[in-house]
């Protein structure tokens, strides 16, 4: 079983790439539609049957395959924004970046101290990787949509993470933090869209108005 | 709560209830909204019968020469609270409750309800406050419960000073002010704690219990020099106060110079009497600052053409004459030099009680001078001898007393400063013997430079001709007004004539900051010939008494005229051409242009019949002109640099937390 | 009973939602607030038993900032009548909700023991505020709501991640898996050190973030800012106290550890720089709200130096915890007041408050004197405390680190503060009839009245709370 | 007692005479015969028979001006010994009291010069004061010099145990300290270089244009004031210069008015030799005095 779930997170490194390597809104959404629902299938396969577990699986699918991309699209569409003009850094350089740092969390997770279980396990380096990749898009892209995708990609590379140890998290905490999450999100495309009508854009680079 | 209760007789309940009537003095007032004359009249009488009643207690303190403590159950994390009542307590106390009664007598005519019935409310209060926690923090032996009463000392004064808060100069004085003695606060906290550290408690230890050679002591000494210097007024850290006793109304400045100031002598004096014997090197610093402070303070007030700030400035040479005493008994005591360590201490702690006099008399006098005139500056003014026939003569003797002239109140703290000064340079050696010879020097130059200074704001601002409109109406100032100012008129002539009664109020304080010294059997005046002064003193008056018979003799026994000024020749003299306040200093501020760099505003005076121009002068304050201004600047500069970190890009700031991340990632690494 | 408490709120909040009127809507708020602190009040007294399984429990810590969180709420919520009835033209229905809702959250945050639901009820409390912090509608106060967004939930998820790594050293020191306090403290030495370090330093900067240390503030003044007076006061007494009880929590755990060297120089060090930070920022600050926020990054810094102290600074830190909530207080509420009356909030316009709205003034420049720790108000007595805890420790590069900084600190808000209050208000500055009125001035007042008393006198209970909540942090080996 | 009577009876009635004594040298450099010795006491007597013109501008301190100056040298005259005789009175500290006495002088004769709103009065107060500042440090270097010498801290012994011998022990600081006394001497009783007592140009005097505007028996008061004052500080001088005893008391008394004439006849002999300093120099020649006297304690002190 484990060797799927490592081509899967093999997967959702590769989508990594394919958010910090792409200029087209759509596409960047799409992705990480898909590595929601990757995400949301890997609890399935590594753990053993549970309701508990059928429930999680069931919520992440919805809310990270369906929900979310239709708040996103609904967004994109409003302030007719398809790609992302001028990111801080070029996209081939935080291609490079990205690949730097998914090698160095290779390097990294090999030198933790996992519990023997999960010695080998891809898991670990597949989260810091797409952790970083989620810092990384946060501060590199200046659209609104593009730094919720970010955070989406941080919370995903957290949740990898939190694989390791399902078992532990009571059922309650684990949903109240997905509901939050999601909630989360929720304020942050309701936030999003009262910044078009407030800006006409979402160019976050434009709300710069409060500082020091 | 307090533990012991006082019987009514005792010091104790006489001064803690002449305290506790300060504080109240101004509430009455802030619920009388509609009749604000009626709520300062009651401010007065209660500060008034609270100063009755602080004196009281003070002087039976000072009598018995006994120590009273008292245990308070508080419920602060802080130990238990003691407050004590100590013949060197007492002697402060006594400024306190004088000066507070004066300028609340003084109020009535200075800033009278009727006219600005809300600052007289909140003045009335702030400064019941004020005297307050002055009374308070002296004695208080707690530190916390010091730093408490402190810091409600700083505040309301600053209350009290800034009620004009409409003007510019005001606020900026209130600020720097509050800035200074937030960061001399701040000395204190450090310098407690580390008493703490010493003793193991936050009540003061007793007496002389203290070793000044264990670590940290010193450090409680620089800690107890910065901030009780800030508050004092010693150069360098005297910034805040010219502007802050400029601006304020006259009687607050009053209560600031002549009593506040004295709290951070208090201070310094208290926390050095905790410790045994002190190394020399801690006198030499002393005096050393003393010394700087007295010569740049009195230079610098030369220069002034504004009354109050003059007044100011001579209020840091004032402290830099104490802090040499200070200093010069510290030296007195390591080196075992009896007279000196007596005789600095006791001119210390006398010209404490004087200064509180003197300076508060001048100040409610700049503040008669202001009422007539409405203008502080000196320049405009003159002739107001004739138009205050009450305030001239109070304002010459406060003037004479400042300068240390026999046969007043100045000369005997002086004297017995030079008296110790000499003793040193009779009696010891090397380094000591420098001290000592600088000391005298120092002292010889304030004097004359005093004497020069006071000269010329009595002669330019009460003689000659008015040199403005503002001057031409003057007019005498209430009756209020001037019987606050005869009262320590009085007193400082009674300090003058009967210095050996004055030696008696200091000499108990003495003893109880040096335990040692009652055992000798001596006292100051033992040391010092204190009744041929007051003797000299009355003769010296009825030698004048007696020429001043013959001449008017003389005068009514020939023909007498009277006519303009002779003019040299000159045919039509105008006002406008009498010596300033500007020229009569002109020559000493060049000679010490390198300390108080005049600043002039030149005329440009161009091509034939020239437009009519001015001319101005000013002297800036050098420390804070040319020294902590600049600082703040860069500082300014350099913090407007790092400000950019804020600049609103959200994606710096996702960057930030990672940066945060991966450096604790590494340090912990 | 625990239910109760954080039921209550939720219950107000639902009434709130289906009351229609508008202007009879504010009223939910205190009623609730003033059944909620009864309810705590009960609870403080006489603490209930823990729930089934020790999730929910209220120790001496949670007691000290549950009281707090109550009366500072007690007295937004009466304000917020005398604020809302000014602003009648627009809808309050989501204001008094997520007010409501943010009560509720904080209180669970207050008395539960496991980490997760801790998690959650802080998470909660800040998709509660994101709408209040947009209360009023405009291009400002989106930008502020959409940095306090993503910025938060950036910090947020990071300190899931944190439980994580937590609950991960569980695993690989073989003990049992569990996210609950009390297990935790008592297995904190057998635990994985480097799995625990890690957790540390994230829950530290998720939370930190939360919390608002430097240099995870950037949210703070932007939030701060352009929030309502009222919506400021709780987020800056409230929110910032329930994140540093999760900090707390945490600490509680690593203070158990083996080595601790590092929690107690990472604290530190995280404290001087944020009041490093504030103190650059509140240096000619010309926003007298952001320049409260930075005040808030200062006493956080102040808070978390203090812990990081150890000893005798936490008592000064549990105290300060309730001075720092309740002066913010008066300082958000009196400011929004002023800013009102003006109709700005930047200093060069708004000058002379006294002129205005004295009482509002009066309390902004007594908050002022009281934040910056000068006697008699409490913040004076608990920095004092922690100066004193620090000097007596011997640290001398911190104390006077820490004393600079004040000092700067004062500087700058003195700057700031003063002419606003005292000044003379430029014909130039547009007239408004906003005038003080009981219902926005009384609230701060009675928190500063609380403040002045405690500056005074600490009632024995809470000098025992307080002791007891600090024996509960000390390190016992 | 004799000695009492003799120090008051000299102290009151001496001083014109050093006046006249400068003046006659003066003239006999000059070589004319010049005014009779006695003139200063017909002037005197002269003035106090006078009436006075007052400015309207003055108030009383124009009057109590002369008075007090005259009243704090005459009291200041009662602590300085006069050769190797004790002064009347003497205790512990009155150097201190001796220097202030002058500053009392000083303080009344400058108020009252502003007293009449002239700016050439104003002018020579502000010199006055101004000049004192440098003068005064020098007095004080003297004395703590005396002090150390003598190990007392009262003026009669200090200056009466100034042997003739010390000058053979310690010369060269006595020498220094001589020199910066005399330049203090000149400058305290105005005399050339300083300032020209005989002349009433407005713009180059400090001590004469402060007095313009007194008459009649104000001036009178003046005059004497400063006879005495010349007096003092001339016998306070001598006793440096000159400690010469012979152990009789008469013969002292002989001695030291003797040595009184001869100070006249040196300062009018300085005056005839030498022109009025520009008065920018002035301060510089306070500056040297005081250095001197440093220097000459330094080497006493060492």
């Amino acid at each position: 079983m484990s060797e799927f779930a490592d081509q899967l997170l093999v997967l959702v490194m590769l989508i990594n790439f394919l958010v910090l390597g792409s200029s087209r809104m759509a596409i960047a959404i799409r992705a990480v539609a898909v590595q929601g629902v990757v995400l949301g299938m890997l609890p399935a396969i590594i753990h053993s049957f549970s309701w508990h577990l059928v429930a999680i699986v069931i919520g992440m699918i919805l809310a990270k395959g369906v929900f979310i991309p239709w708040l996103l699209f609904g967004a994109m569409h409003k302030v007719q924004i398809k790609r992302e003009v001028e990111p801080f850094i070029g996209y081939v350089s935080t291609l490079l970046i990205g690949a730097i740092t998914t090698a160095l969390a290779f390097v990294f997770a090999a030198k933790l101290p996992l519990a023997p279980e999960h010695q080998g396990l891809l898991l670990v380096p597949a989260s810091i990787a797409t952790t970083i990749t989620g810092f990384l898009t946060l501060t590199t892209r200046r659209k609104a949509i593009s730094q919720v995708i970010g955070y989406l990609i941080l919370e995903n590379g957290i949740f990898i993470f939190g694989l390791l140890l399902t078992s532990a998290m009571p059922v309650m905490v684990e949903a109240g933090a997905l509901l939050d999450l999601l909630v989360g999100i929720f304020v942050m495309g309701i936030v999003i869209n009262h910044i078009s009508n407030e800006f006409s854009s979402i160019d976050t680079s434009r709300l710069t108005a409060l500082k020091e | 709560m307090i533990t012991t209760a006082g019987k009514p007789a005792d010091p104790a309940f006489l001064i803690i209830t002449g305290l506790a009537l300060n504080a109240f003095s101004g509430v009455p007032g802030l619920f009388l909204k509609r009749a604000a004359a009626v709520g300062q009249k009651l401010a007065t009488l209660l500060a008034v019968a609270g100063a009755l009643c602080g004196l009281a207690g003070c002087f039976s303190a000072i009598a018995s020469g006994e120590t009273e403590s008292f245990l308070i159950n508080w419920s602060l994390p802080f130990g238990p609270c003691e407050i004590a009542i100590d013949p060197l307590a007492a002697l402060f106390l006594l400024s306190v409750f004088l000066i507070s009664g004066c300028c609340a007598v003084y109020a009535n005519g200075y800033w009278p309800a009727a006219k600005q019935p809300a600052t007289s409310r909140a003045l009335s209060f702030f400064i019941g406050i004020l005297s307050a926690s002055m009374a308070l923090l002296i004695i208080a032996r707690n530190g916390v419960f010091f730093l408490m009463a402190w810091e409600v000392m700083a505040v309301s004064a600053y209350f009290a000073f800034t009620v004009e808060s409409g003007k510019v100069e005001v606020r900026k004085a209130g600020m720097l002010y509050l800035v200074c003695t937030h960061t001399g606060t701040m000395a204190l906290f450090v310098m407690f704690v580390l008493l703490r550290n010493m003793t193991g408690s936050f009540l003061l230890p007793p007496t002389a219990s203290l070793s000044p050679f264990v670590p940290g002591a010193a450090l409680v000494f620089f800690a107890a020099l910065f901030g009780f210097g800030m508050k004092a007024g010693i150069m360098p850290l005297h910034i805040w106060l010219p502007a802050a006793h400029a601006n304020g109304p006259s009687h607050v400045s009053a209560m600031m110079s002549g009593v506040m100031l004295k709290m951070g002598i208090y201070g310094i004096i208290r926390i050095i009497s905790l410790f045994t014997p002190v190394p020399a090197w801690w006198g030499a610093v002393v005096l050393g600052l003393g010394i700087f402070s007295g010569v740049t303070g009195i230079v610098s007030a030369i220069g002034q053409n504004d009354i109050k700030r003059l007044l100011a400035y001579s209020s840091i040479e004032n402290i830099g004459i104490i802090t040499m005493g200070i200093g010069a008994a510290l030296i007195g005591q390591s080196i075992g030099n009896q007279t000196l360590l007596f005789l600095g201490m006791g001119g210390a702690l006398l010209h404490v009680l004087n200064h509180s006099l003197f300076k508060s008399l001048l100040f409610l006098g700049s503040g008669a001078i202001i009422h007539a005139t409405g203008t502080r500056e000196i320049n405009r003014m003159g002739g107001l001898a004739r138009r205050m026939p009450r305030t001239a003569p109070l304002f010459l003797l406060g003037a004479m007393a400042i300068c240390g002239l026999p046969p007043l109140n100045g000369f005997v703290s002086e004297f017995l400063l030079y008296f110790g000064f000499f003793s040193g340079v009779k009696e010891s050696t090397a380094p000591a013997l420098l001290g000592m010879g600088l000391a005298v020097t120092a002292l010889a130059l304030i004097g004359a430079l005093a004497l020069a200074c006071f000269v010329k704001v009595y002669g330019v601002a009460f003689l000659g001709l008015p040199r403005s409109a503002e001057a031409e109406d003057g007019h005498e100032s209430p009756w209020q007004m001037s019987a606050a100012m005869g009262l320590l008129a009085l007193s400082c002539l009674a300090v003058g004539l009967l210095p050996r009664y004055a030696a008696v109020l200091v000499q108990p304080a003495v003893f109880t900051l040096f335990p040692s010294l009652v055992a000798s059997g001596s006292n100051i005046s033992t040391h010092v010939p204190l009744d041929v002064l007051g003797a000299i003193g009355a003769a010296l008056i009825a030698a004048a008494a007696i020429l001043a018979v013959v001449y008017h003799r003389r005068l009514k026994s020939a023909p007498q005229a009277s006519a303009a000024t002779w003019g040299c020749g000159y045919l039509q003299p105008s006002a406008r051409i009498q010596y300033t306040s500007t020229s009569f200093a002109e020559m000493l501020v060049r000679l010490f242009r390198g300390t108080v760099r005049p600043r002039y505003e030149l005329p440009k005076i161009s091509g034939f019949m020239p437009a009519s121009a001015g001319f101005s002068s000013r002297i800036p304050d050098t420390v804070l002109d040319a020294a902590i201004l600049p600082v703040l600047r860069v500082t300014g500069i350099v913090f407007s640099f790092f400000r950019r970190l804020q600049n609103g890009e959200q994606n710096l700031y996702v960057l930030y937390i990672f940066i945060t991340l991966v450096l604790l990632l590494v340090w912990i690494h | 009973m625990f239910y109760s408490l954080v039921l209550l709120p939720i219950a107000g909040a639902l009434l709130a939602w289906f009351t229609p009127s508008n202007r009879h809507r504010p009223l939910v708020l205190p009623v609730f607030a003033l059944l909620h602190l009864t309810m705590v009040a009960d609870a403080v007294i006489s603490p209930p038993l823990p729930s089934p399984g020790g999730w929910i429990a209220l120790d001496p810590i949670g007691k000290l900032f549950l009281a707090t969180i109550t009366l500072l709420f007690l007295a937004c919520a009466f304000y917020a009548v005398g604020y809302l009835s000014y602003r009648q033209e627009r809808s309050n229905r989501v204001l008094c909700m997520g007010l409501l809702v943010c009560l509720s959250a904080m209180t669970l945050v207050t008395i539960s023991h496991h980490l997760g639901l801790l998690w959650v009820a802080i998470e909660t409390t800040t998709l509660a505020m994101a709408p209040l912090i947009y209360f009023n509608r405009n291009a400002r106060s989106i930008e502020a709501t959409w940095k306090y967004m993503l910025i938060c939930s950036v910090g947020i998820a990071l300190a899931l991640l944190g439980l994580f790594f937590l609950a991960y050293s569980t695993i690989v020191a073989r003990q049992e898996v569990t996210l609950l306090l009390e297990p935790l403290i008592a297995s904190a030495n057998r635990l994985s050190p480097a799995w625990l370090n890690a957790a540390f330093i994230f829950l530290l900067v998720g939370f930190g973030t939360k919390m608002g240390l430097a240099p995870l503030h950037t949210w703070k003044p932007d939030a701060y800012g352009e929030a309502p007076g009222l919506v400021g006061a709780l987020l800056a007494g409230g929110l910032v106290n329930c994140a540093f009880l999760a900090i707390i929590r945490v600490y509680q755990i690593c203070m158990r550890a083996d080595d601790t060297a590092f929690y107690h120089n990472a604290m530190i060090a995280m404290g001087l720089v944020s009041m490093a930070f504030a103190a650059v920022f509140v240096v000619r600050q010309a926003d007298f709200k952001r320049m409260l926020a930075y005040s808030s990054v200062e006493h956080v810094g102040i808070l978390a130096v203090a812990l990081g102290l150890g000893g005798d600074a936490l008592f000064g830190a549990l105290f300060h915890v309730i001075n720092n909530g309740l002066t913010k207080g008066v300082l958000f509420l009196s400011s929004g007041n002023i800013h009102r009356a003006y109709g700005s909030k930047n200093c060069e316009q708004v000058k002379g408050a006294f002129q205005r709205v004295p009482w509002s003034a009066g309390l902004f420049l007594a908050g002022f004197i009281a934040i910056t720790g000068s006697p008699p108000f409490s913040p004076f007595l608990s920095e004092f405390t922690i100066i004193s805890s620090i000097f007596g420790k011997g640290e001398m590069l911190t104390g006077a680190l820490f004393l600079i900084f004040l000092a700067i600190i004062f500087l700058g808000m003195a700057s700031s503060v003063l002419p606003v209050v005292m000044g003379k208000t430029s014909p130039a500055v547009v007239k408004s009839n906003y005038r003080d009125r009981l219902l926005t001035v009384a609230p701060p007042l009675f928190l500063m009245a609380i403040i002045l008393m405690l500056g005074l006198w600490i009632p024995a209970p809470l000098r025992e709370l307080l002791q007891q909540s600090a024996q509960l942090l000390e390190v016992r080996r | 007692m004799t000695d009492i009577l003799i120090h008051l009876l000299l102290t009151i009635f001496m001083p014109p005479l050093l006046l006249g004594v400068i003046g006659k040298t003066k003239a006999a450099f000059a070589g004319r015969v010049g005014a009779p010795f006695l003139q200063p006491y017909y002037d005197l007597a002269k003035l106090i028979r006078k009436g006075s013109v007052f400015s309207d501008t003055t108030t009383w301190i124009f009057r109590a001006g002369p008075i007090v100056t005259l009243a704090a040298t005459l009291v200041a005259a009662l602590l300085i010994p006069l050769g190797s005789h004790n002064s009347p009175v003497s205790f512990a500290g009155d150097m201190v009291l001796f220097a202030y006495l002058f500053a009392l002088g000083r303080f009344f004769t400058t108020t009252a010069a502003l007293d009449t709103g002239s700016s050439f009065e104003g002018m020579g107060a502000a010199r006055e004061a101004t000049f004192a500042c440098l003068a005064e440090p020098t007095l004080f270097f003297t004395l703590m010099t005396l002090s150390r010498l003598s190990g007392s801290l009262s003026l009669t012994p200090m200056l009466t145990n100034l042997t003739v011998s010390l000058w053979f022990r310690a010369g060269a600081a006595l020498i220094l300290l001589v020199g910066g006394m005399f330049i203090v001497l000149l400058a305290e009783n105005c005399r050339i270089p300083f300032d020209d007592p005989t002349t009433h140009l407005e713009l180059t005097m400090i001590h004469e244009v402060m007095v313009l505007d007194h008459s009649g028996p104000a001036f009178a008061y003046i005059l004497y004031g400063a006879a005495v004052k010349l007096f003092v500080i001339g016998a306070f001088f001598i006793h440096i210069a000159l400690p010469i005893k012979t152990g009789n008391p008469l013969l002292d008394w002989g001695v030291f008015i003797l040595s009184m004439l001869g100070l006249a006849v040196a300062i009018g002999v300085v005056e005839s030799i030498m022109a009025r300093l520009r008065l920018l120099r002035i301060p510089q020649l306070l500056v040297a005095a005081c250095i001197l006297s440093a220097f000459s304690m330094l080497l006493i002190l060492r």
